[in-house]
C-alpha cells in the first residue's frame, strides 16, 4: 500500500481527574491506508473511543493530548486552526459514535441533522441540500419521507442507518465508527454490515472500526490492533491476528469467544480483571493476568515488534521466545 | 472485629467528607459560615453581651465597645438579639425544612415506589399544593390565626413548602424504583417497608439533604418576611421581629443603620452559607458539575502541550 | 460427578401467557402479548437457554417466574405442584429463595449505598440460612466459592469499587447464599467485558454440574447458549419458535427465524456480505386477539395458512421441536 | 397686610388609592369638612362652638326640642340655595340607611322627628330630654336633596358629579395615587377659602410618609413619625415643624371582676410602679403627654379636668416604686418563692398578659415597658399581642386581665364616661368591661343629659372623676400626642402652641375644615 | 393530545379545589370586614352602626352552604362583589387597577432574571474551566439566597433613601397621567428598577443554576460531540443543538417560577409602595375585606394554573418525543 491516509505517531492521551491523571492512549502509533479497513479491539475502557475522539480532535477539558501527531495525508491534525479543523472535520474524515441512541439530538428532525452538515461544509441551497439528504438516505434504504421524523420515531437500526448516511454525506475519506453495531440484534447488525460493505465498494473510504467483538472484526477488517490498557499491544493482518494471535492477551481475547459451529469445549478465556488506569503497574500492563511471566514484564515497558507471523506485538515472552 | 469494622467506616465517613470539601471553596466556604453562625446561636447566652430582651441603654446607641453592634430604638442591645435570634430563626427554619422534608420524603417515597393509584392520587395532592400561591396562602393562614408565635410559623411553613420536594423525590424513587437491585431485593423476600427504608432511601440522601437546605433558605426568609410584614410575633427575639422593630422604628430614616443592616446581613448570610453548601452537595450528586482543582492541572498541562506544538 | 438424575423436572411451564396494558382502555387491542403459548421444562443440573431478539419476552417470562408479574394464562408447576398451590403450602419467601434471579446490569443489580457484606448477609438473614454468629463466615464463604478473595477485604467494599465482572460474582453468590433449586440468568455477561465474559459462564457451568442448580440462560448470544446449556428455546415475539437440545437447534435449525439468527452471527472465518435468509420487514406488535404466525411477514416461505394460525408443535427429531408449517 | 389667594396644599392618605366616589359616607372620612361643610364645629380646643352652615341652635326649655337655625342665603356649589329642606332630608336620609347613621341617632328610639319649619330652620324632636344630642350634628354630612333623593340605593351610589358646600367642592382629576379637589365658587364665606385646592397623596403606611414629608412632597402630615426631630425636623428646621397636643387618653385596663385585680390595693400598688414619664419619653420618643389624672380623662379635656382631684390622687400616678413594694407587701403578696415574683395570698404566682394589638408597635413597646416596671415590684406581666378581632371581642365581652385601650374622644367627657360606666354600654364599647358599675353612677350619668345648667354638669363631671380615682378600673398611663406635623415653606395659618386655635386633627372633618380656611399661601 | 386533555382535566379540578379553599379561608379567619372597620376608627364609629354597616356590604345572607354556591356562581361570571375597602367599587374593577402592575413586575422581573439568568449560565457551563465559570456562580449563589425581603429593604436604603437616585414608592410619578409618551414610560420604567431590581436579582441565580446544570448534562451527550465532529460552527453547535436540549427542563421550572415570582412581588410591592396586587392583598387581609382577598387568590391561582398550562404546551411544542 502506497502512502498512508492517516498516520498516528506515538499518540498519548490523558484524563485529569481529581484523583491523577489517567493516560488512556498511551504512546500508539498506527496508519490506515486508503481504502483498507482497520479494526481496534480491546477491553472496554482500554481507550478505543479515546483514540478515535483524538483523530477528530474531540476532545475536551479534562482529556487532554500531551503528545504525539496525528498526520491526515501529512498534515498534523493537532496543530490545525479552528478554520482549517472545521473543514477537516466530517469533510475529510467523519465519525459514526458509539450509539446512535444517543448521536442524534432528539429534538431535530434527522432531516435537519442531515442537511446542516452539507450546509455548512457545501455553497449549496436548501433545497440541493434536500435532495442529497434524500438521496443519502435511499443509499442506506430509507425512504425519503423520514427526513421530517425525529429519531425516537424510528427504529434503532434505523436510526444507526442515519448516521451512517450522516458520515457518508460529504463522502469522506476516512470513516471512523466506535463500536457501530454493539446496541443492535445481530440480524440488525447483520443488514447493518451487509450495507458498510456496499457502501464501501461504492464510495471507496477507509474506515477505523472499532468494536470489542473479535469475530466480527476477523470478518470486517483488513488489519487488526488490539489494544489493552492504553496501549497498543498487537497490530497485523486481520486473519492473522484471529488465527495465530502472538501476544496473551489477544490470545485469550480470541479463546473467550464460542463459536456456533467449532468443536464445543471449555474455553479459559483471560482470568482476572481489567485494569485501573490510575493504577497502572511498572513494566507491562498485563502482568497480572497473564500466566506466564518473565522477569522484566515487572520492570520494562514492552515495545511493538514485528513477529515472525508478520504481525507486529508488544510483549517480553515473545522475545524470549524467539 | 465489630469495633474494627466500626472504626473503618468512621474513617470512611471522614475521609468522604475531606473529599467533600477538598478544593472546593464554597463548601469551605459555606461550611465555615454556617458554623460560625451555628455556633453563635448554640452558644448565645455564652456570647450575649446582654440580655436580648432587656432595655440596656438609651435608645439608638452607635455601635461601641459596650454595644458591638448598637442598640435597638427600645433600648435593647442588637448583637445579643441577633445572636438569640439566630435561636429562634434557626429552629423556625430547621424545624420546618424537617417538617417539610418529612412530608416530601413519605410523599415523595411512596408515591414514586408504590406507583399505581396510590401515586396518582398522591401525585394529584402535590400537585395542587404546587399549584397553590404558597406565600399569599401563608399570609392569610398567619392573619387567619391572630396571634402568630414561632411555632405556628414553623408548622405552616412546614406543611406549605414540601410539594417541591416530594416532586422530585418521587421522580427519583420512581428511577431507583426499576433499577435492578429493588427488584432483586423484592425477589429476596425484602419487606416493603425495609426496601423503601433501607435500600431507597440511602440513595436519596443528598437530594433529601439539597431539598432540605433549599427549605431552610425558603422557610428563613418566610418567617422574616412575615416578620416584617408584621404578621409574627413582635414579642419574640428573631431575625424577623428585629427587621420589624427596626422597619417600624424607621432605624433607616433616622440614621441608625445598624438596627436595620444587623439582621439582615446575618439573614443573608445564613442564605449564603446554606446555598453554598447545596451548591456543593449538587456536585456530589451530580459529578458532571464537579468544578475541582483538577481542571487547573489540565490548564496548566494543556497550555505546555499547545507551547509544544507551537500552537499560541 | 453429577448426582441428579437427568430427569427430574423442577420447574415446568405450560403454555404460559403475559400481557401488558399499552392503553388507558381495556379493548383486547390495548394490551400488548408480551408472551404467547410458551411452555417448557427445566431440569435438575440442566440449563435451558432461551435466545431470541430484544423485545421477544424473555425477561418477562423470567419474571413472570419470580413472582414478580401476574401471569394471565397458563400454569406454571414447581416442583409438581401448581405455583400457587405451592406457595400457599410454602408460602411466598420459600418460593422466593428456591427460586433465584442474576440480572443483565451488574451495577444495577447492587445498591450502590451498601457494602459487599450487605448484599450477601441480607439473603442469609431474611432466609434464617445463617445464625449471627456464622453470619460473617459464611458471607466469606459465599465469596471465596464465586472467586472473590481476598474475601475480607471485598466483603468491605462497594459496589463502585469493583468491576463488571467481580460485581456480577457478587450477584451470584448472593443468589446461591439461599441455596436455590432454580437460578434465573437475565442475560448476565452480556453488559460484561468480553474478557470477563467466560469467566461467570464458566462459574455458573460449575455450579450447574457441581451443585446440580437448574438454570434458566436467557441471551442474545446464541454461541454462549450453546456454549453454556443443555436446552435452548428460540423465541419470537413472545412465542417459542424452535427449541430443544442445543447442539440440535444451533447446528441443524429448522426455523427459518432459527435460520435467520444463526446466518447473521459475526465468524471471523468468514468475510464479505453475507445474504440474510429473511425479507425486511416490521416486527409486529403482538395483541391478544393477533393470529397467525408472528414472524409471517419476515419468512422467505411463508403460506397464506402461516397468517391465520400459529403452527402446532412438531417434533422433528429426539429433543428436537419446532412450530412451523414447513417441516 | 392683604392674605395671598391661591396655593395648593398636599395631604396624604393611608389608604390603597384613589376611586371615583363621592359619597361622603363610604368614601372614609376624605370628604367632610372639605367637600361638605359642616352644620357646627365644637371646638374642644377653645371649648367654643364654631357655627358654620349653621347659626345657633337653641334647646326648648324641656331640652325635647332644638331648634337650628341657618345662615341666610346659603348655595350648593352649584348656585343652587341650600336650605333647611335639605338639611331636614340628610338626617332623615340615615334612617333608612342605617350605614350611614353615623352617631346612631335613629337607633335609641329618642328622636322622634326631624322638619324645617322654614327656609333656614329645622327642628328635632326628642321622646326625652338629652341636653347631649347636639353633639351629634355636627358628624353628619349635609347634602342636597334633590340629586340624593332621585337615587334608589344610596349606599353604592358614589354621587358623580358631586355638589357640595365646602371649602374644596371641584374634583380636578381623580388618579388612583393622588386626586385633587379644588375652591367651591360659590363657598358661603366671603373670600374663602385661601387656597386653591387639596391634593390628595395615596401612600401605604406611615413609613412611606415619613420620607415624603421629609422631602417636602406633602404639607400636613397626621401620622407617627420616628424620631422627628431628627428626621423631619432637622431636614428644615425653618419650615418643618410638628404639634402634638395631647388626644385621647391610654389606660391599662383591668379585669377587676377576677383575681388578683379585684383588690383595688394590688391595683394603686401597680399604678404607682410605674414611671410615666420614662415610658412617654422612651417607649413614646416623649409625643405623647403623661396623664397624672387619676379621674378618668386626660389633657384632652383639660378644661374639664378639676384640679383638687387630681391633686388629692396625686400619690396613685407618682411613680413610687417603694411604695408599691410596701403596699403590696403590706396587702399580703409576698414572695415565699423566691424567684423574685410574689404570689397571692394562697400561694399562686401572680402573672398576667397584657394584651395588645399586633402591629400596634407604639403600644407593644409601652406595654414592654411596663412589664419591666412591673418586674420591678415584683409582679410578673407579659406582652401578649393579639390579632385585633381577638383583641376586638376581649375587651368588649371583658375576656382580659389586662389590657391596654385608649378612652373615647368626644366632644364633651361625658360621654367618655358614659362609655366607662354606663351599664347599658356593657358588653358594647371596648371601654366597659372593668367591671366597675353601680346604679347610682348610672343615674349620676344619666341625669347630665336632663340639665343643660353648666354648675350641674361641671359637678357630675367632677363626681365622676372622684369616682374614677378611688376605684381604679383602669391605670392611666399617658395621652396620645396628636400626631400633627407641617411644612411652611409655602403656607402657612397652621395651628401650633402659639396660636392652638383648633386640634390639629385631620381626619376630623369639623376641625380640618378650620384648619383649612385658615391656611393660606406665604 | 391526550396529554393535554389530562394536564386540563387536572387543571380544571385543581382550580376546583383552589377556589374552594379559597372559599373557606377567609371565613376560618375571626372577625369580620366590619369589625375591622370599627377597629380602624379607633372609636370613632358607632358600634350600633355595625349592623347596619354590615347590612350594607352584604355580609349576612345565607348558610355557609349558599354562600358557597353564590360564590361559584361568582367565580365562573366573574361578578366578585364590591370590595369593602373600596366600598363601592366592584372587586374585579379593583383588580383590573392593580393586576397589571403586578403583570409587569412580576413577568418582567422574570422574564429579565430569564434573559441574564439563561445567558450567564450558558456562558458558565462554557467556559466551566475559566475564571467565570468558577468563580460567578457561588458568588451568585450568595447573593441570591438573600432573603428576597432583605434585598428588597437593602436596595430601598441604599438607592432610594441613601443615594436618592431612584424614587422609593409608586408605579409612576402620581402626577402624570397615564399615556403613550415618553415621560410616562420612562417614569413607569425608572419607578420598576428597584422593584424589578431586586426581584430579578433573587431571581437570577435560580437560571444560571437551572441552565448551567442542563447545559452541562447536555454537553456530555454524543449528540452535541457529533454536532461539533461535524464541523458545525460552535454558535450552531451551542445554540441549535445544546441550547435547545438544555432549555427543556428550564422550560419547565418557568411555570414554578411564574408562582413565585407572583408571591415574590408581594413583598416587594409593599416594601416599594408599588400598586399591585400585593400591595391590596395586604390591605385587605387588615380590612378583611373576604372578596377582594378572595378574588386575589383566585387570580393567582389561576395566574399559576395558566403558567403551568402553558409551560405544558411550550413542553410539547418544544419536545417532539412528547406530543405522540
Ligand atoms: N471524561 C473522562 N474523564 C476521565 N476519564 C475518562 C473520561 N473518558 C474516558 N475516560 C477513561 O479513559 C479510559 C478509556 O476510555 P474509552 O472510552 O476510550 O474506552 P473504550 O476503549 O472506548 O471503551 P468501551 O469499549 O467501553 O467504549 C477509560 O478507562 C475511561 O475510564
Ligand atoms: N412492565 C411492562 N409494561 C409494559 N410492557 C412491558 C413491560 N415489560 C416488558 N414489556 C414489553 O414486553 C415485551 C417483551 O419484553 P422483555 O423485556 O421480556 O423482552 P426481552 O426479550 O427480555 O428483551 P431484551 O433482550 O431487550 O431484554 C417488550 O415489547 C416490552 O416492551
Ligand atoms: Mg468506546
Ligand atoms: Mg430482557
Amino acid at each position: 500500500m502506497s502512502q498512508a491516509l492517516l498516520e498516528i505517531n506515538n499518540l498519548s492521551v490523558d484524563y485529569v481527574s481529581p484523583n491523577g491523571i489517567a493516560r488512556a492512549v498511551n504512546n500508539v502509533s498506527l496508519s490506515i491506508a486508503p481504502g483498507e479497513t482497520l479494526g481496534l479491539a480491546g477491553e472496554s475502557g482500554c481507550g478505543k473511543s479515546t483514540l478515535a475522539f483524538a483523530i477528530s480532535r474531540l476532545h475536551k477539558a479534562p482529556a487532554l493530548i500531551p503528545e504525539g501527531e496525528i498526520l491526515y495525508k501529512g498534515k498534523d491534525v493537532l496543530k490545525m486552526n479552528d478554520k482549517q479543523l472545521r473543514a477537516f472535520r466530517w469533510n475529510d474524515t467523519s465519525v459514526v459514535f458509539q450509539s446512535a441512541m444517543n448521536s442524534l439530538n432528539p429534538v431535530i428532525t434527522i432531516g435537519e441533522q442531515l442537511t446542516d452538515v452539507i450546509l455548512a461544509h457545501k455553497q449549496v441551497s436548501l433545497k440541493q441540500a434536500n435532495e442529497k439528504a434524500t438521496e443519502l438516505l435511499s443509499v442506506v434504504g430509507i425512504h425519503g419521507d423520514r427526513l421530517k421524523s425525529f429519531p425516537h420515531q424510528l427504529s434503532g437500526g434505523m436510526r444507526q442507518r442515519v448516521v451512517i448516511a450522516i458520515a457518508l454525506a460529504l463522502e469522506p475519506k476516512l470513516i471512523i465508527m466506535d463500536e457501530p453495531t454493539t446496541a443492535l440484534d445481530v440480524v440488525v447488525e447483520r443488514e447493518i454490515l451487509n450495507e458498510l460493505y456496499d457502501l464501501k465498494e461504492k464510495f471507496g473510504f477507509s474506515i477505523l472500526f472499532i468494536s470489542h467483538d473479535l469475530s466480527l472484526m476477523g470478518e470486517i477488517a483488513d488489519r487488526i490492533g488490539v489494544m489493552y490498557a492504553g496501549n497498543l499491544i498487537e497490530i497485523g493482518d486481520a486473519k492473522t491476528v484471529f488465527n495465530q494471535p502472538s501476544h496473551p492477551y489477544t490470545k485469550g481475547l480470541v479463546s473467550s469467544f464460542p463459536t456456533i459451529h467449532g468443536p464445543k469445549e471449555r474455553l479459559y478465556g483471560i482470568p482476572g480483571d481489567p485494569v485501573n488506569l490510575l493504577k497502572l503497574p511498572s513494566g507491562c500492563n498485563f502482568q497480572a493476568r497473564c500466566n506466564d511471566c518473565v522477569e522484566n514484564c515487572k520492570s520494562d515497558e514492552p515495545i511493538l515488534r514485528a513477529q515472525a507471523s508478520g504481525v507486529h506485538a508488544a510483549c517480553h515472552i515473545l522475545e524470549v521466545q524467539k | 472485629m465489630e469495633h474494627h469494622h466500626n472504626s473503618a467506616k468512621w474513617r470512611q465517613v471522614l475521609a468522604k467528607c475531606l473529599a467533600f470539601f477538598h478544593g472546593n471553596p464554597p463548601a469551605i466556604i459555606g461550611g465555615l459560615l454556617a458554623t460560625i453562625i451555628l455556633c453563635g446561636a448554640l452558644f448565645a447566652p455564652v456570647f450575649a453581651t446582654h440580655d436580648p430582651q432587656k432595655r440596656v441603654s438609651r435608645p439608638h446607641q452607635a455601635p461601641s465597645a459596650e454595644y458591638i453592634m448598637g442598640t435597638t430604638r427600645n433600648g435593647r442591645d442588637v448583637f445579643s438579639q441577633v445572636l438569640f435570634g439566630a435561636r429562634k430563626s434557626l429552629t423556625v427554619a430547621i424545624t420546618a425544612g424537617i417538617i417539610a422534608m418529612s412530608i416530601a420524603v413519605a410523599v415523595g417515597v411512596s408515591s414514586g415506589y408504590f406507583g399505581g393509584k396510590i401515586d396518582e392520587w398522591l401525585n394529584f395532592i402535590t400537585n395542587v399544593f404546587l399549584v397553590f400561591p404558597q406565600l399569599p396562602l401563608l399570609i392569610v393562614l398567619a392573619a387567619f390565626l391572630g396571634q402568630v408565635g414561632s411555632l405556628v410559623i414553623t408548622v405552616l411553613l412546614g406543611v406549605t413548602s414540601w410539594p417541591w420536594g416530594a416532586r422530585v423525590i418521587r421522580a427519583q424513587t420512581m428511577a431507583i424504583r426499576n433499577k435492578e437491585f429493588i427488584i432483586s431485593a423484592e425477589v429476596m423476600g425484602e419487606s416493603k417497608l425495609r426496601i423503601i427504608l433501607v435500600e431507597i432511601l440511602p440513595n436519596l440522601v443528598s437530594i433529601v439533604f439539597g431539598g432540605f437546605l433549599g427549605t431552610v433558605i425558603y422557610a428563613m426568609g418566610s418567617e422574616a418576611g412575615l416578620g416584617i410584614l408584621g404578621l409574627g410575633d413582635a414579642t419574640e427575639v428573631s431575625w424577623g421581629s428585629m427587621l420589624y422593630w427596626a422597619q417600624v422604628s424607621s432605624s433607616l430614616y433616622t440614621g441608625a443603620w445598624w438596627e436595620m443592616l444587623v439582621p439582615a446581613l446575618a439573614l443573608a448570610f445564613t442564605g449564603g452559607a446554606l446555598a453554598l453548601i447545596n451548591m456543593s452537595i449538587d456536585q456530589v450528586s451530580n459529578p458532571k458539575l464537579k468544578t475541582g482543582p483538577h481542571l487547573k492541572v489540565w490548564k496548566k498541562l494543556q497550555k505546555a502541550a499547545n507551547q509544544r506544538r507551537g500552537l499560541a | 460427578m453429577s448426582v441428579v438424575s437427568e430427569n427430574q423436572t423442577v420447574l415446568a411451564v405450560e403454555n404460559l401467557i403475559k400481557d401488558f396494558p399499552i392503553g388507558l382502555s381495556s379493548n383486547p387491542n390495548s394490551l400488548m402479548r408480551a408472551v404467547n403459548d410458551v411452555s417448557f421444562e427445566l431440569k435438575k443440573g440442566q440449563a435451558l437457554a432461551i435466545v431470541g431478539e430484544s423485545g421477544s419476552g424473555k425477561s418477562t417470562g423470567a419474571r413472570v417466574l419470580t413472582r414478580i408479574y401476574e401471569k394471565n394464562g397458563g400454569d406454571i408447576l414447581f416442583k409438581g405442584l401448581p405455583l400457587d398451590e405451592y406457595v400457599k403450602q410454602h408460602g411466598s419467601l420459600e418460593y422466593a429463595r428456591q427460586v433465584q434471579m442474576i440480572f443483565q446490569d451488574p451495577f444495577g443489580s447492587l445498591n450502590p449505598v451498601h457494602s459487599i457484606y450487605h448484599h450477601i448477609a441480607r439473603p442469609l438473614l431474611i432466609h434464617k440460612r445463617a445464625s449471627k454468629k456464622e453470619l460473617r463466615n459464611k458471607v466469606y464463604e459465599l465469596l471465596d466459592l464465586v472467586g472473590l478473595s481476598p474475601v475480607v477485604e471485598t466483603a468491605e467494599k462497594y459496589p463502585h469499587e469493583l468491576s463488571g465482572g467481580q460485581r456480577q460474582r457478587v450477584a451470584i453468590a448472593r443468589a446461591l447464599a439461599v441455596d436455590p433449586e432454580v437460578i434465573l440468568a437475565d442475560e448476565p455477561i452480556s453488559m460484561l467485558d468480553v474478557s470477563v465474559r467466560l469467566g461467570i459462564l464458566n462459574l455458573m457451568a460449575d455450579l450447574k454440574d457441581k451443585r446440580g442448580i437448574s438454570f434458566m440462560y436467557i441471551t442474545h448470544d446464541i454461541a454462549t447458549a450453546r456454549y453454556f446449556a443443555e436446552k435452548t428455546a428460540v423465541m419470537y415475539v413472545g412465542h417459542m419458535v424452535e427449541w430443544g437440545n442445543s447442539d440440535k437447534v444451533t447446528q441443524t435449525p429448522q426455523h427459518p427465524y432459527t435460520k435467520l439468527l444463526l446466518s447473521a452471527v459475526p465468524e471471523a472465518s468468514k468475510s464479505g456480505r453475507r445474504e440474510l435468509g429473511a425479507k425486511k420487514g416490521d416486527i409486529p406488535m403482538w395483541h391478544p386477539n393477533s393470529e397467525g404466525c408472528p414472524f409471517a411477514a419476515r419468512c422467505p416461505n411463508a403460506m397464506d395458512k402461516c397468517n391465520h394460525a400459529f403452527p402446532e408443535v412438531t417434533q422433528i427429531a429426539d429433543d428436537h421441536f419446532i412450530r412451523c408449517f414447513n417441516v | 397686610n392683604e392674605v395671598k389667594q391661591g396655593g395648593t396644599l398636599t395631604v396624604p392618605i393611608i389608604g390603597t388609592g384613589f376611586v371615583e366616589n363621592y359619597n361622603p359616607y363610604t368614601s372614609k372620612d376624605l370628604l367632610h369638612g372639605v367637600m361638605f361643610e359642616p352644620l357646627m364645629v365644637f371646638n374642644n380646643m377653645t371649648g367654643k362652638t364654631e357655627w358654620r352652615l349653621a347659626k345657633s341652635a337653641e334647646y326648648s326649655d324641656d331640652l325635647k326640642t332644638i331648634k337650628l337655625t341657618l345662615r341666610d342665603g346659603l348655595t350648593w356649589s352649584d348656585g343652587s340655595p341650600l336650605t333647611a329642606k335639605d338639611v331636614a332630608y340628610s338626617f332623615t336620609m340615615t334612617k333608612e340607611n342605617g350605614a350611614f347613621d353615623q352617631r346612631g341617632i335613629w337607633t335609641d328610639g329618642n328622636l322622634i322627628s326631624i322638619e324645617a319649619t322654614n327656609d333656614t330652620t329645622v327642628e328635632f324632636k326628642l321622646n326625652q330630654a338629652d341636653s347631649t344630642f347636639i353633639w351629634n350634628l355636627e358628624k353628619y354630612h349635609i347634602i342636597p336633596e334633590k340629586v340624593w333623593s332621585k337615587v334608589s340605593d344610596l349606599t353604592t351610589f358614589t354621587n358623580p358629579n358631586p355638589i357640595g358646600s365646602g371649602p374644596m367642592t371641584e374634583v380636578k382629576y381623580v388618579k388612583t395615587q393622588q386626586m385633587e379637589l379644588c375652591r367651591n365658587p360659590n363657598y358661603y364665606l366671603e373670600g374663602l377659602p385661601h387656597l386653591d385646592c387639596i391634593t390628595y397623596r395615596s401612600y401605604n403606611d406611615n413609613s412611606q410618609i415619613q420620607p415624603a414629608l421629609m422631602k417636602g412632597e406633602i404639607d400636613w402630615g397626621s401620622n407617627f413619625i420616628a424620631d422627628i426631630d431628627n428626621t423631619f425636623v432637622a431636614a428644615s428646621p425653618e419650615n418643618h415643624h410638628y404639634w402634638y397636643p395631647a388626644n385621647d387618653a391610654i389606660h391599662l385596663y383591668v379585669n377587676t371582676k377576677e383575681a388578683p385585680f379585684s383588690d383595688l390595693e394590688l391595683r394603686k400598688a401597680l399604678s404607682m410602679a410605674l414611671d410615666r414619664e420614662a415610658i412617654v419619653d422612651i417607649a413614646a420618643y416623649g409625643y405623647p403627654t403623661v396623664n397624672f389624672n387619676a379621674g378618668g380623662i386626660g389633657e384632652l379635656y383639660s378644661t374639664y379636668i378639676d384640679a383638687d382631684v387630681t391633686a388629692k390622687y396625686k400619690d396613685l400616678t407618682t411613680y413610687n416604686p417603694d411604695k408599691a413594694n410596701q403596699m403590696l407587701d403590706a396587702a399580703g403578696y409576698v414572695d415565699k418563692s423566691g424567684d423574685g415574683f410574689r404570689q397571692t395570698k394562697d400561694g399562686k404566682r401572680i402573672e398576667f398578659d397584657i394584651e395588645v394589638v399586633n402591629g400596634w408597635t407604639d403600644w407593644i413597646q409601652v406595654v414592654q415597658m411596663v412589664t419591666e416596671y412591673f418586674e420591678e415590684v415584683g409582679v410578673k406581666a407579659n406582652v401578649k399581642t393579639v390579632d385585633w378581632a381577638v383583641y376586638d371581642s376581649s375587651l368588649k365581652e371583658s375576656k382580659y386581665k389586662m389590657s391596654i385601650n385608649w378612652s373615647l374622644v368626644a366632644t364633651h367627657p361625658i360621654l367618655a364616661y358614659q362609655d366607662y360606666y354606663s351599664s347599658s354600654r356593657i358588653g358594647k364599647t371596648w371601654h366597659g368591661g372593668h367591671g366597675v358599675h353601680s346604679p347610682e353612677i348610672d343615674a349620676l350619668i344619666e341625669g347630665f343629659g336632663k340639665t343643660n345648667d353648666t354648675a350641674e354638669q361641671t359637678d357630675i363631671i367632677k363626681q365622676l372623676q372622684v369616682f374614677s380615682a378611688e376605684n381604679l378600673p383602669f391605670i392611666p398611663l399617658f395621652s396620645n400626642p396628636t400626631w400633627f406635623q407641617y411644612n411652611s415653606t409655602k403656607i402657612v395659618g397652621w395651628p401650633n402652641a402659639e396660636n392652638p386655635y383648633v386640634q390639629p386633627v385631620w381626619y376630623d372633618g369639623g376641625k380640618r375644615v378650620l384648619i383649612i380656611n385658615n391656611l393660606h399661601l406665604k | 393530545m391526550s396529554f393535554l386533555l389530562r394536564r386540563l382535566g387536572f387543571y380544571f379540578t385543581a382550580f376546583l379545589i383552589a377556589i374552594s379553599f379559597n372559599f373557606l379561608l377567609p371565613r376560618l379567619m375571626p372577625g369580620d370586614p366590619v369589625d375591622a372597620l370599627f377597629a380602624a376608627a379607633q372609636g370613632r364609629m358607632d358600634p350600633a352602626q355595625m349592623d347596619a354597616v354590615r347590612e350594607m356590604y352584604g355580609f349576612m345572607d345565607g348558610s355557609v352552604f349558599e354562600q358557597y354556591i353564590a360564590y361559584i356562581k361568582s367565580v365562573f361570571t366573574l361578578d366578585l362583589g364590591p370590595s369593602v375597602l373600596m366600598f363601592p367599587v366592584g372587586v374585579t374593577e379593583v383588580i383590573g387597577m392593580a393586576l397589571p402592575w403586578t403583570m409587569f413586575l412580576a413577568l418582567g422581573s422574570l422574564i429579565v432574571a430569564l434573559i441574564i439568568g439563561v445567558s450567564i449560565g450558558t456562558y458558565a457551563s462554557y467556559r466551566r474551566e475559566g475564571f467565570f465559570g468558577q468563580v460567578f456562580p457561588p458568588v451568585l449563589a450568595f447573593i441570591s439566597n438573600f432573603p428576597y425581603i432583605v434585598t428588597a429593604l437593602l436596595l430601598f436604603y441604599f438607592f432610594g433613601l441613601q443615594l436618592e437616585l431612584l424614587p422609593l414608592a409608586y408605579t409612576y410619578d402620581p402626577t402624570l397621567d397615564p399615556a403613550f409618551s415618553w415621560e410616562f414610560i420612562g417614569s413607569v420604567l425608572k419607578h420598576a428598577i428597584l422593584p424589578m431590581g431586586s426581584m430579578v436579582v433573587v431571581g437570577i441565580a435560580t437560571w444560571v443554576f437551572n441552565m448551567r446544570n442542563a447545559m452541562i448534562n447536555v454537553l456530555g451527550e454524543d449528540y452535541v460531540t457529533m454536532a461539533e465532529a461535524k464541523g458545525l460552527s460552535s454558535f450552531r453547535v451551542m445554540y441549535r443543538y445544546a441550547g435547545r436540549n438544555a432549555i427543556l427542563p428550564v422550560a419547565t421550572a418557568i411555570a414554578m417560577a411564574i408562582g413565585f415570582s407572583f408571591a415574590g412581588s408581594i413583598m416587594t410591592e409593599v416594601v416599594f409602595n408599588y400598586q399591585g396586587l400585593g400591595n391590596i392583598l395586604l390591605k385587605g387581609i387588615v380590612a378583611r375585606d373576604y372578596p377582594l382577598i378572595q378574588a386575589i387568590l383566585l387570580i393567582l391561582v389561576t395566574a399559576v394554573l395558566t403558567a403551568n398550562f402553558i409551560a405544558d404546551l411550550l413542553y410539547v411544542w418544544l419536545d417532539p418525543r412528547i406530543s405522540k
